[in-house]
């Protein structure tokens, strides 16, 4: 007897947070143990969130797949559903379907250092693989993360920057656009890609992640070209439109490849195949 | 239909309208229970979507009033509106909506037994009516299942 | 017809025209948009009885206006649309040139579009005798009777939109439909939904549609929506003394007599 | 390849309509209204369109009906009951009349719902489903079915294939699947024992336009032609060739509630309408129609086989003949053909 | 998030009486998103502030729907209370559990039914509400007045006075307007310039007010507080600065035979002229019109004579543009012309006048020096007839209106007439007699009883001239219309009171409206007499219907007060709720394809198309801007909008959505 593949798990809201003007990190359980036990996904995979009533959007898990028994996910506000899910207090109930897509490959990233870069509300993809990466701190060398934002009013996971910037195995080097910066604002002020360009380790034997917005993404690559990475050494997330998750509706059609399959995770050398549809 | 009791929108204009059926609660005139209002800055915002979207929630009849012609507050949202209604309902005439069910009217501030009185009969007559099933058999279950119409 | 094409060729070969917007040989003996840019391609160009399209729905389309000043091939029910949409704001003499179409098929250019209004207004907007005669059996039908008649023609609709993509009235780049914050109409195709978003259109198009047919010939299920638009035609006439599109002036439906007739009004 | 070939008899066919009728079976047969002919429920053998070349909409609806629901909720405050879709629902469907290649097309969406995970609402309507497919006698010009693998008489996807042979109004029945041999055993008298018949002569003529491997490969560096612009300038972005086509599934998901409870459904779209990538932030991937119009051909004659080894296109011709403004497939492909990069 | 605070009053027995406030209370915790829900006798008490104010503290409430009475009554009272506990007072809502309900039905489930109803609607707009917050508009202090009569000097002084500066300007080359030229006033028959030329002077000395006489509007652009008007000052020929006003010029001016304005024509005056003797300025204007120099190219006697060579015959018309805050329009009434009463043979014989010319007759400063002389051969009338509502209340000559101050004014003719006149004998033909207002009635008694004026209720069918004498044909209704005939020296019509000329295009230029008699409309004919649509223009005086002195003064100190209340704060605060056209990032903007139709449905000229250009300059949309000053709320573009663009604040597409799907449906 085949599944519903449409069915979401029931997840009752834990927790919500505030992170920045209109971003929001749910905390998510499942409303009934079996599917806890049986879920299982890896760092860099996403999924399709519900409000029963409103309808489904697509965004990344947040948390680490090495913390169990729950899942988090952050979102802005910006369409319908994103609305209606800021809307739902703590013990209400939403939908989840998932985990789909690829992942990064952890496993062969073993032994190298690992460089994040982040803009604004793109941590959340990072997140989840930076904990990943933590939790298993030993299978890497160094570990630097460069994260930027519009203003400081517009960093999420405000205390978690604060535990990395305390640990001593990671390097966090947090920015603001020119004028974003408050009176007490210790961190970078600039560009995220300006920043990189001076901050960020060699390139050898080092990974690079990208998140952000397009245009912050547009002007990184060069530089991390400069410094010297290698196509296949920067890894980066898409983000299509999306209904269905696996790849049936069509809209994460792009050239031969589907997002929500061979995505959301792709190297540049990959992406430079890729017609500029996405 | 004895035991029917339909469910009543009111559309109205918070200056004449609200303030009219304000006063039927000043003057202690008693109307029927039926009708709910909402409230709306002018007949001018009324818009007619909303109509459809009562209807499609289960209304069985919809009472719309404002502001008598030159007493709008904002000079001439009724005007407007009353051109758009002319229009609309026409059309729903046409398309086969029960335009009977919709009853337009100007109260106005001062017309609190006015107010009981349009309530009373629209109730009347949309018990007589009957309920609204025809759009309503439409609205709560329009997938025909594996069809090709 | 050669006029046409003649004009066609000097206007692109002296460059005072980017693209000529006209109609060439189709399939099924249909004929189609065909844009010409090259001044050599002009004698594609044709025109007859057939050419029914109407073209001014390409004038407001980006691709087409991207090409620069546009020249059209214009019959009235084009020249109508046209003049609307300047109303609208959407063309002007600036990136627009009509060549008009007499109903005896000459060729008719215009100096501009106060031109192309005048001329119009020579011809009232008629609701031919065959859709009359539909009107008025409707007319006669009993309420449930209509009913049952518009969600019978309308559950097929499969929402695919030609309707709205012919209709040179419906260039708004967010349309109801797409507006989901709250969702005013249900997306799916469904009686609901269908009944929804063709009542929607009609009202849209109060005052605004010009009778070209447009929606009904791009139907590719062939239902007769148009009927809603020369319902309210009528409707407009008989309230209102009915409308022509103006370049200037007041619209049927943001202006107001105080003495609309109210007799509906308790 | 066919199991079985029999004879029916010219007036035995509407017996055999009969029959399936006693044996309460949902016939949709091709009906004829205001000039449109379309698959219907049917109830009278005489109230069927025998004499058309293609009807206006695929017989895709019967197994993935343009909205259907996914799952119902019922929601109140802090608790919420969701229940999927009852299969068991799906009703015992007859496909009467179908063209071959419309039956062709059920192929390819099976293999579009069922290359990555497998789709159980469409599954369970295709397994409810018997296809009776009609080879056609008549052509038209936006035919082209032998350019895209098939032909006027082609068996792949019928579950039974009927085929008349000539003047004497008879029809050659070629039986292809079980759900075919199921039909025969209810109407054993019908369906008579037959010497091998010859059916290609009574087939409509329908000449090879292009080359669908050579149109593939092309299409590899074609992306960034200017033929796209050209082609799509008239297109007016609607949805209609993708509604009418028999292998386009492309849809969207969306949730309807009164008040506590409501479903999820299913529901056409598009790639040629400007929503359907447009994303909340304003940006759009495929902004301009010339891409929607190079994603639907590239989709159907590129990705497809590259990732489902199936091409998106029958060669039914439904999108010409439905396409407001007059864009014909077949011209179009043939231009690619044709045109020097 | 969404945590709605839902508090149910009983106001005391209204509500509790018939409504089950305990089952609303607890049903509406049922609600989604309801965190806190309580019943209470007295919500508008103090406790039953503080209750929802600890709430909101409390349990963090994101929004509050205080179910009582009227949100006519009590909304301000209860979103004061949200906003001191520090919850945005937009996010209150109040559901009318008392007028709309417990009031009007019997107690029972149905009504109990219904308040829970009314509570779930507002639930769910509550969710959907926004934090607003109210719109400020900077205020340029300086008022414009239009119009130099006593309603516009009334005006122009109180609000100079309050502290701000005035800018008035005049038509004619004096301020003054219609009383200057009147002789005494009633009901005290106190000279008329004694007590207006003073505040002529006052107006002509006040630091806070600029003077522009022989000047006009010429356009009018921006919004309340922010008016940019650009004035047209006619070339007056002189140059004002050096000019003494000495006379020299007027006195020796060879065109001597113009028809004097001031006078109604009974007199005459030069070609370079002060109107009149108390003139403010009081300083000559070339008539061109009527000058030698303008019209034959030589002349120039004025020049020659003037000591300080003020004259400039090359002077051109200059503009001023000036910012101003506010507007008061005092741009008064005339009387209709003779044309009009054919039948009265008004034009025809010259000692048929108008009672303006009566006024010049009577005045001392008069063309006769005060003494009552009929035009034709200036002797003194024996017999003299008033007729009252000469075109006014007479829908046949389309004045259908009462002109209001004939009555008084004839009464008073014939009274000064009397005292003037020793043994003359007077007539008035009146229809009813409208002395409404304070010593009135005892006026119009006094001049029937103590001067012996014959008044005749009954109409004056024609007036010839017969021997010398103009014969009235009139009828006494009171004596069963018997037919009166009076052998009159003189006859003095009461002439209706109109728009001034020039009112329609005025009000054009202002985008206020006005009535189908061309007078200015007032906002409300009740609450908002001195307001007009347009926010930040009044009106004061005649030109929004006839008046007499003290309303005109009352009304013009009326609007003045308005204008020093909208003077009162450096920034305009007004309620948010208003129309707002959506933006968006780029590529898109906004949802708006600017087809304007929206425009012309807006009354107030809110809608604005504002240009989004690219970084190069060049525009790539066109779409629409609502000018918060002027938007008031009615939310006609809303219904309107295709594209669902324009939205407005308080009253949004989610909100009124959400309200009919609570309504209809369970939760």
């Amino acid at each position: 007897m085949m599944e519903n593949i449409y069915m979401p798990y029931l997840m009752r809201i834990e927790k919500v947070t505030y992170e920045a003007p209109g971003v929001k990190t749910f905390m998510l359980k499942f409303v009934n143990n079996d599917d806890q036990n049986n879920f299982n996904f890896k760092a860099g995979q996403f999924g399709e969130y519900s409000v029963y009533g409103v309808g489904e959007s697509t965004f990344c898990i947040a948390s680490s797949p090495t913390r169990k028994g729950y899942i988090e996910c952050t979102f802005r506000q910006t369409g319908k559903v994103t609305n209606a899910l800021a809307g739902c207090e703590e013990g209400s109930i939403v939908g989840f379907r998932g985990p789909y897509g690829n992942v990064f490959p952890l496993d062969e990233w073993k032994g190298k250092n690992l460089l994040f870069i982040a803009g604004g509300i793109a941590l959340p993809p990072m997140r989840c693989v930076i904990w990943n990466a933590l939790d298993l701190r030993d299978n890497f060398k160094d570990v630097t993360i460069i994260y930027g934002a519009r203003t400081v009013k517009d960093l999420v996971y405000k205390h978690e920057l604060q535990d990395w910037e305390k640990r001593r195995d990671v390097k966090l080097i947090t920015t603001v656009d020119p004028g974003g910066e408050s009176p007490d604002w210790k961190g970078e002020i600039g560009f995220v890609p300006t920043i990189v360009e001076k901050v960020a380790p060699s390139s050898k034997n080092t990974i690079a992640i990208v998140c952000g917005p397009p245009v912050m993404i547009k002007y990184t690559f060069p530089v991390l070209a400069k410094l010297g990475f290698a196509d296949n050494d920067i890894y980066t997330t898409l983000e299509n439109r999306m209904k269905c998750g696996f790849g049936k509706c069509g809209r994460c059609n792009v050239g031969k490849v589907y997002v929500c399959k061979d995505g959301p995770v792709f190297t540049l050398a990959q992406l430079k195949e890729l017609p500029d549809e996405y | 239909m004895a035991d029917f009791e339909p469910k009543i929108v009111a559309f109205v204009c918070n200056w004449c309208t609200y303030a009219g059926a304000d006063l039927t609660g000043t003057s202690r005139i008693k109307y029927a229970t039926n009708v709910r209002i909402i409230r709306f800055p002018c007949t001018g915002r009324i818009d007619y979507m909303l109509l459809l979207k009562a209807f499609d929630e289960g209304a069985d009849g919809i009472i719309v009033s404002g502001c008598h012609p030159n007493d709008c507050h904002y000079t001439s949202g009724n005007f407007h509106a009353r051109r758009r209604w002319i229009m609309f309902r026409e059309l729903c005439d046409f398309v086969g909506i029960d335009i009977n069910r919709v009853l337009f009217s100007w109260v106005s501030a001062a017309e609190g037994s006015k107010w009981a009185d349009v309530v009373n009969t629209t109730v009347t007559r949309i018990r007589e009516l009957g309920p609204y099933t025809e759009y309503q058999k439409v609205a709560k279950h329009p997938i025909r299942e594996v069809t090709n119409g | 017809m050669d006029e046409l094409r003649k004009r066609a060729k000097e206007l692109l070969e002296s460059k005072t025209i980017s693209v000529v917007i006209g109609y060439e040989e189709g399939t099924y003996n249909r004929t189609r948009a065909l844009f010409v840019e090259k001044p050599e391609e002009a004698s594609k160009l044709i025109f007859d009885s057939r050419c029914v399209l109407n073209l001014a729905t390409y004038i407001t389309k980006q691709e087409v206006k991207a090409k620069g000043k546009m020249a059209i091939a214009a019959t009235i029910p084009v020249m109508r649309s046209i003049i609307q949409l300047a109303y609208e704001f959407q063309v002007s003499d600036k990136n627009l040139l009509v060549l008009g179409i007499t109903p005896e098929s000459n060729l008719m250019e215009f100096k501009d579009l106060l031109e192309v209004e005048t001329y119009i207004h020579k011809f009232e907007i008629e609701i031919n005798a065959s859709y009359r005669e539909k009107l008025d059996k409707l007319a006669g039908m009993t309420q449930t009777e209509r009913w049952k008649f518009w969600i019978d023609e309308l559950s097929p609709c499969f929402k695919c939109y030609a309707c709205r993509a012919a209709c040179p009235m419906c260039y708004c780049h967010r349309c109801t439909v797409d507006f989901n914050q709250p969702q005013w109409i249900p997306v799916p195709s469904h009686e609901l939904g269908n009944l929804e978003w063709h009542i929607m259109r009609a009202v849209h198009l109060m005052g605004r549609c010009i009778d070209c047919d447009g929606c009904a010939n791009a139907c590719p299920l062939g239902i007769p929506i148009n009927l809603l638009n020369k319902r309210l035609l009528e409707d407009a006439k008989r309230h209102f003394g009915g409308y022509q599109p103006v370049l200037k002036g007041d619209h049927l439906m943001s202006t107001f007599k105080p003495d609309d007739k109210e007799n509906f009004i308790r | 390849m066919t199991i079985d070939k029999r004879i029916v008899r010219k007036e035995a066919l509407e017996k055999l309509f009969e029959i399936l009728k006693q044996n309460n079976r949902t016939i949709f047969a091709p009906v004829s209204k205001n000039g449109k002919t379309s698959f219907k429920i049917t109830e009278s053998y005489s109230s069927i369109e025998k004499d058309f070349i293609q009807t206006t909409q695929s017989s895709k609806e019967s197994v993935f009906p343009r909205t259907e629901k996914i799952l119902d909720f019922t929601k109140s405050k802090n608790s919420l009951d969701a229940k999927p879709f009852d299969i068991l629902q799906v009703p015992e469907v007859i496909l009467w009349g179908v063209r071959p290649c419309d039956a062709m097309g059920m192929g390819e969406l099976s293999a579009i719902f069922n290359w990555d995970s497998k789709d159980e609402i469409y599954n369970s309507r295709l397994s409810k489903t018997t296809i009776i497919g009609f080879s056609c006698f008549k052509a038209d010009e936006s035919c082209f079915c032998t350019s895209v693998g098939g032909n006027p008489g082609n068996i792949e996807g019928s579950d039974i294939l009927f085929t008349r042979l000539g003047e004497s109004g008879d029809w050659l029945a070629e039986i292809i699947t079980e759900k075919g041999v199921a039909i025969v055993a209810i109407a054993q008298d019908i369906f008579q024992k037959t010497e091998n018949q010859d059916k290609n002569k009574y087939l409509a003529e329908v000449p090879v336009k292009f080359d669908r491997e050579t149109i593939r490969k092309k299409l590899d560096a074609f992306f960034e032609s200017e033929e796209w612009v050209e082609q799509s300038l008239k297109c007016i972005g609607c949805g209609a060739c993708a509604y009418v086509c028999p292998t386009c599934a492309c849809f969207d998901i969306q949730d309807e509630i009164h008040g506590k409870s409501g479903s999820r459904v299913r529901c056409w779209d598009s790639c040629g309408i400007s929503q359907f990538t447009l994303h909340t932030s304003g940006h759009n991937p495929r902004a301009v129609q010339s891409q929607r119009w190079r994603q639907r051909i590239m989709h159907k004659f590129s990705y497809m086989p590259e990732r489902l080894s199936v091409y998106g296109c029958t060669g039914c011709g439904r999108c010409s003949r439905a396409c407001p403004v007059d864009m014909n497939i077949l011209e179009h492909l043939i231009s690619i053909q044709e045109v020097t990069l | 998030m969404s945590k709605i605070g839902v508090f149910v009053c009983h106001c005391g027995e209204n509500i509790s009486a018939t409504v089950d406030c305990a089952k609303v209370a607890e049903t509406a915790a049922g609600y989604d998103g309801v965190v806190y829900s309580i019943d209470y006798k007295y919500m508008c008490s103090d406790p039953g502030q503080s209750l929802i104010k600890s709430a909101i503290i409390e349990k963090g409430l994101t929004g509050v729907v205080v179910a009582s009475c009227s949100p006519r009554m009590h909304e301000p009272t209860f979103r004061k209370a949200c906003a001191e506990a520090g919850l945005n007072p937009y996010m209150c809502e109040m559901a009318n559990l008392r007028e709309h309900c417990s009031w009007v039905h019997e107690k029972g489930d149905a009504t109990t039914e219904k308040a829970i109803d009314l509570v779930r609607i507002l639930v769910e707009k509550v969710k959907k509400n926004h934090s607003l917050n109210a719109i400020k508009v900077p205020v340029t202090k300086t008022a414009l007045v239009i119009g130099g009569g006593i309603a516009g000097i009334q005006a122009s002084l109180d609000i100079a006075n309050s502290g701000h500066k005035v800018i008035l300007i005049e038509r004619d080359p004096s301020i003054g307007g219609h009383m200057s030229q009147l002789s005494e006033t009633f009901p005290t028959l106190d000279c008329s310039q004694c007590i207006l030329t003073p505040r002529m002077v006052e107006v002509a000395q006040h630091e806070n007010i600029t003077l522009y006489t022989y000047a006009e509007l010429e356009s009018l652009e921006g919004f309340v507080g922010n008016f940019k008007a650009k004035i047209r000052r006619k070339s007056k020929s002189l140059d004002e600065k050096i000019c003494t006003g000495c006379g020299q010029c007027t006195t020796k001016c060879p065109v001597k035979k113009i028809p004097s304005e001031f006078n109604e024509g009974l007199g005459k005056r030069t070609a370079i002229y002060v109107p009149f003797p108390q003139a403010v300025p009081n300083k000559p204007v070339i008539d061109r019109v009527n000058c030698t120099y303008y019209i034959k190219g030589k002349c120039k006697v004025c020049e020659i004579v003037c000591p300080t060579k003020a004259i400039r015959f090359d002077q051109e018309d200059t503009i001023v543009e000036a910012e101003v805050g506010a507007i008061v329009v005092a741009t008064g009434f005339t009387v209709k012309q003779p044309d009009f009463f054919p039948e009265y043979g008004f034009g025809k014989y010259p000692d048929v006048i108008t009672g303006l010319q009566f006024e010049r007759l009577a005045s001392a400063s008069g063309p006769t020096l005060g003494e009552i002389r009929r035009p034709s051969d200036g002797k003194v009338p024996e017999k003299i007839v008033f007729i009252a509502c000469a075109g006014s209340r007479d829908p046949a000559k389309g004045i259908p209106y009462c002109s209001k101050i004939c009555c008084m004014y004839i009464a008073k003719h014939a009274m000064l007439y009397q005292h003037k006149v020793h043994g003359g004998k007077s007539y008035v033909f009146y229809m009813d007699i409208r002395a409404g207002g304070k010593m009135y009635e005892e006026f119009v008694r006094r001049a029937i009883e103590d001067d012996g004026v014959n008044y005749i209720r009954g109409r004056v069918s024609r007036i010839y001239e017969k021997n010398g004498k103009l014969i009235v044909k009139g009828a006494d209704t009171l004596l069963g219309a018997m037919p009166v005939d009076i052998d009159a020296d003189m006859v003095v019509l009461a002439t209706a009171g109109i728009a001034n000329e020039g009112s329609e295009e005025l009000a054009q230029k202002l985008h206020t409206s006005y009535d189908s008699y061309h007078f200015f409309s007032e906002a409300h004919p009740k609450l908002k007499p001195v307001e007009t649509n347009t926010a930040g223009i009044f009106l004061a005086g005649a030109c929004q219907s006839p008046k007499d002195i003290p309303e005109s003064v009352a009304m013009a100190s009326g609007a003045a007060v308005k204008v020093a209340c909208l003077f009162s704060q450096d920034e305009l605060t007004r309620e948010p709720l208003i129309a707002v056209v959506n933006r968006q990032a780029a590529p898109v903007f906004s949802s708006c394809v600017g087809c304007f139709l929206c425009v012309s449905a807006c009354p107030y000229q809110a809608i604005e198309k504002e240009e989004i250009k690219n970084r190069t300059g060049e525009v790539i949309k066109t779409i629409a801007k609502v000018n918060p000053g002027l938007c008031q709320g009615c939310g006609t573009c809303v219904a309107f909008c295709r594209t669902k663009s324009i939205d407005i604040q308080g009253y949004t597409h989610e909100e009124m959505y959400s309200e009919v799907m609570a309504l209809l449906n369970e939760y």
